[in-house]
């Protein structure tokens, strides 16, 4: 323990304290700017200097790089203190003459007036390093350092020029004393940020969310992104939220956990994507910002949303008029040839809404309203009641005219003519499809899938939950398209054929199983080669089969030279028996 | 030659191994005045009956011998065909090569003519010089110039003198199944002779993929003298181009109808997709 | 040859990929050829060659044999049999002087019931041009 | 072994033209079939600048100073082939203009003491045989076959000597910190960024006798229990890279680095790091940051690099200046070290002399010879009708001390105590044609640059300073300027991060402190008495000492005089840029400095071109 004098009082300290600690700790103010607790000292603003008086020798030194030694005596009020420190806000304050954190401290120090000529009057940079060192050292991003020398010193990325490397992770304008740091989102519009996904590392997943706590994003973060995945260890890197959390609420060890569970059933209930719609380019999707999906309208009219739930273009104007467009995606040889089923009645929806919410007149183009649910139609009325104009046939293209706006051309086919309408938003009722990488769940549950993708049931009408896979069960859009009372419907019969086998406590297998007549088996082994559940062994030079791990598939019996396998249920009779019967029959 | 062997047979009967045990016996044929018939031949024997001609199966004596007694050790004197025939067979644990040795001659020059064979000594050869390839049987030799009708009227012509006697099943060393395709009337009608073209012989064909050893025994046995090698002869020669196995030639190769693509590829074509799997050429 | 031979066409299908994707052209209302018989197996790897010419020998002009494509057997590998036997089992037929186009392997997954009717159109309409099987056997 | 020759030709002054002088020599040496007896050797520098290329002729010693690749031939002739010297080439004395022919004869070099360039200039510093054939390396042998670490640092302790570098810290204190500090891995390290401009000392001597630095590297490395250095040069001296690279490849064939040297069981490699320029990096910390690879920015260092330096390791950073000694004390002894130089200050020093001065040049002086023997004796004084003002020592984060103070002996304490500072050795004498204020100016201008800008009292006070001071010189400043450039300098020197902003405020506070009267007459008076601050001055012909003589015409470079031969001239004020080349020509006084405001006042002249 060592100790020192401060100010005539004297205080104790730990090896590893510096002197900034100890005053810090014991409520001596001492001005700094450079300087964060998060980080390792650096001493360059040099605000901090105190006189440090150790064997009888005066010297001034920066406090925060000082270590707390036995025996010292320090004096952070002294004149010469004071000097220093007045002289040096004359100087941040002539740089950066309107920043309030450097006016307020140089006020402190008598000076009210920058005592130099000011370069620019905007500057607000005192290159007082803490966004290069939380960037570099505790983010570990290395985006932004120090460029030229001298006076010319300055803070940027490489070479000054806008790089993709920032994360944008914000830290620097946290840390910066000055406020020089401003994030500037690239997309301007009035989504400010983008109306679907987080913008940063960590976030609230919704306004909405209970319990309201934000999560960490692993994949953005950049503490988890430089985590070694082989061996689990994560990096010394950033863990800027942790230094700066005053509740110790964050944890980087509670991780994302591989579960090995042995289980009878499962039922893969995976979902749907958003197809994109710029795929198909007339509908001109990203060339505006008021061409958005159904997905992108839900957000944004979302009380939790970018615009707390009103509907409004990027100027922050409401909308005068709003184009609506179903069947995008869907029902279109182009793209998808299925009906997504969902679309209509969001359509009619967000229809509702725009016309609530700002009384917009709403164009809505459609090919056939597909109302067919349980009190749909009768939804389907009220919005053409509220003053939604129908326009029955394919919108198909979007226009983004040169003064912004947009322009829908489709056909009325009740008309019988070509329509174009000038809105201001168009809402693309986009198709949804099967997630991009059921291929993999496919592969791994031996899954079918049909020709557009979703996994395909045992049988279309008779066993709609189930899949050619015993103790595999479908739920929801896995299987198709579904509206929610839908996709809860099958769940339920998902789970409820689920629920029957753990009932039943034991698994009846099929009879269609292989049996070896022991008789006339020689014992070549051919059929172990073939078996691909190792459901064969030799026993006493004969083969035999484990009726509980044959699947029946029969392989083994077409290979059998002798004859001597027989599938139950596929004998060789029984299907000679149909050769002959459907020839017979032809 | 002959004399040789006889040396060489007495030899190792009397040999004993590095734990001292000896050979139980050696398979051969033995004159029995006018015929010849397969022997055991034991230590002390007379071996002036021992004998090599005629071409007999020996390996199907040896098979039967090694079932029956779990502890023989037997000696073998073999041709080239007989050691292609144990490959296959032990292969399908009808012999247990643990449990045999191998003595081998060497065929004579005329006798690779007469069988047309591509390999007329074994691998392991104690006796005798390998002669020199027999040809390739000229039908074989000509037949991818043959029509499809021509082929049928070929075969038609022989096949219509079967007599279903078995007796090319019956001589076959790879014919070791207990219960016979060709018996069964599932396949096989019964009650028709000649037997229904050309069910009958393919079925045999399909079997003799993975197995046919082009000892020659089925057509030399053969009362109606159908060239039934011919029909092998192009089975194998099709299997050796699609899946690149020759029967009796390798002990670790593994059959390749009863194993995965990846364990044996086709060395023609794609199996993703079997319309691109060619077949050998037909005359026009 | 009669103007209006029809042929009888023998198709195995497997139970998993074939069959399911002739269920669905069947519920989906897609037409496939009379001609074709289907004989369902658990797998296309259960089919023998003894089957199938038991099939020509029963009267069939025609043998189909489908199952699901390499890498999706239900049964992982049963297929790779089928890929190799039936290959040979047509050399074979072309050797005896059968026309080997009148047994065909192909794959069609339970997604593609479109290709089903595809393939059994395609292939009835092949064996119609090639004739009766007992008229070329009798030649 | 090196093959005998009957005579070698010394050539130094391997830069610019002098580059085709050895292939001259040889070639007329191989024309006339001398080749196997007279020998061309490359030599480092020599240090007499004002006189260079230089051409020595051993064994006899003939001293040919400015000597062109046409002179050659003459040489060769005169004093390989019949023996005797070139007159014409040799060095003349200013004053007497006597010829003086024998390099031991010339003024220039009697009063200095060379113990560090005691090689360079002599011996061929690409070939170890020449450096061991002149002792090299048998200090590095007495040391690692007769004595303990410990015995080698009280030597050099006993010695006295100090740090070269400037800072004059004791070197043996520094080695024995290095020695007791804490660590398996230490280092040393040796400082060849020399930064200061117009000092070359270090580039000589690493050009020059690269063997010296390396040979006390080696026994530094044994006394402070290092087995690896680095020598930290800059890219702009790629001849000392050269040198240096080739003579530790020299040293490791002869093994007197690497493993095992002289069978001692000592190892010692060196590695060449090469910076790229930067004044800062000559600072320590910023230098070991350099060497790690990072931004040579200076860190805060309450714990010493003997502790924890270079990767956090015990490092010995010493000059190569300091490194050069080291094998001559050891060999000669510490006591003989100590005998030359003051007190506190021990041994020789190098000094780059430049400005105004008539033999400028490299030279190496012991401690405590006075400025004027310094500027008089060896430099030869101001040219011809010039008045020695001060002298600036240290570089450009020294001082400037006044002629009134010449006598002052030259050792760290007595010029830190005169406001300036012994430095790396850079030492500017300055005239009366010399303005101080601009003098600061140019050494601030110098600092903004090579301030790294990391902490704000060196970046922003510099800055602030260089503006004051442009005003002053600019007529553009008030009177309480000189104040506020006062606390700003000493503001700078109190709170800045390193060495560097500490001392930058030096040359104002020199100045200040000397000349604070020339600084009020620029504000007051608006006039720079030197003539050197253009928008304060104007150049006038003092029409009775005028004779008439048109030199001022003729360096004229904007044409601005005009007169008749035997009339005063007149300069026409509206072209004249103040260049003052009309001054400095004038031979008669004729031409007067006035302040820029006493123009107006003057009559109006005709001006004929």
């Amino acid at each position: 323990m060592n100790k020192l004098i401060i100010d005539g009082a004297e205080y104790q300290a730990q090896d590893d304290q510096t002197i900034l600690d100890v005053c810090r700790q014991n409520g001596i103010e001492i001005p700094t700017l450079c300087y964060h607790p998060a980080m390792e000292p650096y001493g360059a603003c040099r605000l901090c200097t105190v006189e440090v008086i150790r064997h009888g020798w005066s010297n001034l030194h920066t406090a925060c790089t000082h270590p707390a030694w036995d025996g010292l005596e320090v004096k952070t009020q002294s004149p010469a203190v004071y000097d220093v420190r007045r002289t040096l806000m004359g100087l941040f304050l002539s740089r950066c003459p309107h920043v309030p954190v450097i006016q307020n401290l140089a006020r402190q120090y008598g000076v009210t007036e920058p005592p130099f000529a000011t370069d620019d009057p905007d500057q607000k940079c005192i290159l007082c390093g803490l966004c290069v060192r939380v960037c570099n050292d505790l983010v570990k991003a290395n985006v932004i350092n120090f460029s030229d020398r001298g006076i010319d010193r300055q803070v940027g990325p490489p070479f000054l020029e806008k790089t993709r490397d920032c994360i944008g992770c914000g830290a620097c304008t946290i840390v910066c004393p000055t406020g020089a740091i401003d994030i500037v989102l690239e997309e301007a519009g009035v989504y400010a940020e983008k109306p679907l996904g987080p913008t940063a590392a960590i976030y609230v997943p919704s306004l909405q969310a209970v319990p309201r706590v934000p999560v960490i994003d692993t994949d953005s973060c950049i503490r988890f992104r430089q985590q070694d995945r082989s061996n689990g260890k994560i990096a010394d890197a950033c863990g800027v939220c942790q230094t700066l959390c005053e509740a110790n609420a964050i944890d980087f060890d509670q991780q994302d956990e591989i579960l090995d569970l042995t289980v009878g059933s499962v039922i893969v209930a995976t979902g749907f994507e958003m197809w994109d719609p710029k795929k198909l380019s007339q509908y001109s999707y990203g060339r505006s910002p008021h061409i958005i999906t159904g997905m992108e309208f839900e957000r944004l009219s979302n009380a939790g949303g970018p615009t707390g739930g009103q509907i409004l273009l990027s100027d922050g104007s409401k909308p005068k008029r709003v184009a609506i467009i179903h069947c995008v995606g869907s029902r279109d040889h182009n793209a998808h040839a299925y009906c997504s089923r969902i679309c209509c009645m969001y359509s009619l929806k967000h229809a509702h809404l725009v016309r609530d919410k700002t009384g917009a007149e709403v164009y809505e183009f459609y090919m056939d309203m597909r109302a067919f649910g349980k009190g749909y139609e009768e939804f389907y009325e009220r919005v053409q009641e509220e003053g939604v104009t129908m326009v029955r046939g394919r919108g198909a293209v979007v226009d983004v005219l040169p003064n912004g706006k947009l322009r829908v051309k489709g056909e009325d086919a009740d008309l019988g003519k070509l329509l174009a309408v000038d809105v201001d938003m168009v809402v693309l009722s986009t198709a949804i499809e099967a997630p991009h990488d059921a291929d993999k769940i496919s592969a791994l549950f031996g899954l079918g899938r049909t020709a557009d993708g979703w996994f395909a049931e045992a049988h279309p009408k008779l066993r709609p939950v189930e899949t050619n896979t015993d103790g595999v069960f479908l739920a929801g859009c896995a299987q198709g398209p579904k509206d929610v009372p839908d996709t809860v419907a099958h769940a339920g019969a998902a789970s409820a054929a689920v629920l029957g086998l753990l009932d039943r406590g034991e698994v009846v297998i099929a009879p269609t199983v292989a049996e070896v007549n022991r008789d006339d088996c020689v014992g070549c082994g051919d059929c172990l080669l073939v078996c691909p559940y190792t459901a064969i062994t030799r026993v006493e030079g004969k083969a035999q089969i484990n009726a509980a791990l044959c699947k029946g598939c029969g392989t083994c019996v077409a290979t059998c030279p002798s004859g001597a396998i027989m599938a139950l249920h596929f004998t060789d009779d029984q299907i000679v028996a149909q050769i002959d019967g459907v020839l017979a029959w032809a | 030659m002959i004399d040789e062997i006889r040396k060489i047979v007495a030899e190792r009967l009397n040999e004993t191994d590095d734990k001292g045990a000896r050979l139980d016996g050696m398979v051969a044929l033995r004159r029995t005045g006018p015929a010849v018939a397969p022997h055991v031949f034991v230590a002390g024997d007379d071996l002036s009956t021992l004998e090599i001609n005629p071409r007999y199966p020996l390996m199907t004596v040896v098979s039967r011998l090694h079932k029956r007694l779990p502890d023989i050790r037997l000696g073998v004197v073999a041709r080239g065909c007989d050691e292609r025939a144990y490959v296959e067979m032990a292969k399908r644990n009808q012999i247990d090569p643990e449990r045999l040795v191998i003595l081998g001659f060497a065929c004579t020059a005329e006798e690779a003519l007469e069988c047309y064979c591509a390999e007329p000594f074994p691998k392991n050869l104690v006796v005798g010089t390998p002669a020199a390839p027999g040809p390739q049987n000229p039908i074989v030799a000509k037949y991818d110039t043959m029509t499809l009708a021509e082929r049928r009227a070929f075969w038609k012509q022989q096949f219509v003198k079967c007599i279903k006697c078995y007796g090319c099943r019956n001589i076959c060393p790879e014919c070791f199944c207990e219960a016979c395709a060709m018996e069964d009337k599932a396949w096989v009608e019964p009650g028709f002779l000649a037997p229904p073209f050309p069910a009958f012989h393919l079925i045999r064909a399909m079997h003799m993929a993975s197995r046919c050893i082009a000892c020659r025994q089925c057509e030399h046995t053969c009362p109606a003298h159908i060239p039934l090698t011919v029909l092998y002869d192009l089975m194998r020669r099709d299997m050796e181009a699609l899946l690149g196995y020759v029967p009796g030639a390798d002990l670790a190769a593994l059959p390749p109808l009863s194993v995965t693509l990846e364990q044996t590829p086709l060395l023609l074509g794609d199996a993703h997709d079997p319309a691109t799997i060619p077949l050998a050429p037909i005359g026009r | 040859m009669g103007v209006e031979f029809e042929p009888k066409i023998v198709a195995f299908m497997c139970n998993w990929c074939t069959y399911a994707g002739a269920d669905n052209a069947g519920v989906a209302r897609m037409e496939s050829p009379s001609n074709v018989l289907p004989i369902r197996v658990m797998c296309s790897g259960r089919i023998s060659p003894e089957m199938v010419m038991r099939a020509f020998r029963a009267g069939a002009d025609g043998v189909l044999v489908m199952g699901c494509h390499i890498g999706d057997c239900h049964y992982s590998t049963g297929n790779h049999r089928s890929v190799k036997r039936m290959p040979l089992l047509r050399n074979l037929l072309a050797t005896v002087g059968v026309n080997p186009e009148r047994l065909e392997l192909t794959w069609v997954s339970a997604a593609e019931a479109p290709r089903f009717v595809q393939v059994t159109h395609s292939f009835t309409d092949k064996i119609r041009s090639l004739g009766p099987l007992s008229q070329e056997v009798a030649e | 072994m090196a093959d005998l020759y009957r005579a070698d030709v010394l050539i130094s002054c391997l830069h610019g033209q002098s580059a085709d002088l050895a292939p001259t020599f040889r070639q007329e040496i191989e024309r006339r079939g001398m080749a196997g007896e007279v020998r061309v050797v490359e030599t480092g520098c020599r240090g007499f600048c004002s006189v260079g290329p230089v051409v020595s002729i051993q064994p006899d010693g003939e001293f040919y100073v400015n000597v062109q690749p046409a002179d050659v031939p003459e040489i060769v002739e005169e004093t390989l082939v019949k023996g005797r010297p070139v007159q014409r080439l040799t060095y003349k004395e200013p004053t007497t203009r006597k010829s003086i022919t024998k390099y031991d004869d010339i003024p220039f070099y009697g009063k200095q003491m060379r113990i560090v360039f005691r090689n360079t200039g002599l011996i061929d510093p690409q070939s170890i045989d020449e450096y061991i054939a002149v002792g090299g390396y048998e200090a590095l042998g007495k040391v690692l076959t007769s004595m303990t670490p410990e015995e080698v640092i009280e030597e050099v302790k006993k010695s006295g000597l100090r740090g070269r570098g400037g800072a004059g810290f004791r070197t043996g204190r520094k080695w024995e910190s290095t020695r007791k500090a804490k660590g398996d891995v230490k280092y040393v390290i040796a400082n060849g960024d020399e930064g200061d401009p117009g000092a070359f000392m270090d580039r000589s001597l690493m050009e020059g006798d690269p063997h010296a630095v390396l040979e006390g590297m080696a026994i530094a490395g044994f006394a402070v229990g290092a087995n690896q250095g680095y020598v930290y040069v800059r890219d702009e001296y790629p001849l000392a890279v050269k040198n240096l690279n080739l003579a530790i490849q020299q040293a490791h064939e002869y093994g007197l680095l690497g493993e095992d040297i002289l069978g001692s069981g000592f190892a010692f490699d060196i590695g060449i790091v090469r910076g790229a320029g930067a004044f800062v990096c000559g600072e320590s910390s910023a230098l070991m940051q350099s060497l790690e690879g990072k931004v040579g920015e200076p860190r805060s260092k309450h714990v010493h690099a003997t502790d924890r330096g270079l990767w956090d390791r015990p490092s010995c950073l010493n000059n190569v200046e300091t490194l050069a000694n080291i094998p001559v004390i050891m060999l000669r002894g510490a006591e003989w070290f100590a005998s030359i130089g003051t007190e506190n200050s021990k041994g020789t020093k190098g000094f780059c002399l430049v400005g105004k001065i008539r033999n400028p040049g490299l030279i190496e002086v012991p401690m405590g010879m006075t400025l004027k023997e310094i500027i008089y004796d060896i430099g030869g004084g101001p040219p011809r009708g010039r008045k020695v003002k001060a002298v600036q020592t240290g570089g450009p984060s020294g001082g400037c001390i006044p002629t009134s103070r010449l006598d002052l002996a030259v050792d760290y304490e007595t010029l830190s105590q005169a406001g300036s500072m012994m430095g790396s050795g850079g030492m500017i004498a300055l005239d009366d044609r010399t303005c101080m204020v601009d003098i600061s100016r140019f050494f601030l201008e110098f600092l903004k640059d090579e301030s790294c800008g990391k902490c704000a009292p060196c970046r922003e006070g510099i800055k602030r300073m260089l503006e004051i001071l442009t005003a002053i010189s600019n007529g553009d400043a008030k009177m309480g300027d000189i104040d506020t450039l006062e606390t700003l300098a000493k503001t700078v020197q109190a709170a800045s991060l390193c060495g560097l902003g500490k001392s930058a405020p030096n040359p104002v506070l020199s100045t200040l402190q000397y000349f604070r009267q020339e600084y009020e007459q620029h504000i007051t008076e608006k006039f720079c008495p030197s003539g050197v601050c253009r928008s304060l001055v104007a150049y006038v012909v003092v029409d009775d000492k005028c004779k008439g003589c048109g030199l001022c015409i003729k360096v004229c470079s904007q044409e601005s005089i005009a007169g008749s031969a035997k009339q005063p001239h007149v300069i026409d004020q509206a072209t004249c840029i103040q260049c003052g080349a009309c001054f400095d020509a004038c031979r008669f006084d004729a031409i007067q400095v006035i302040p820029r405001s006493q123009v107006e006042l003057l009559p109006k002249q005709e001006v004929h071109a």
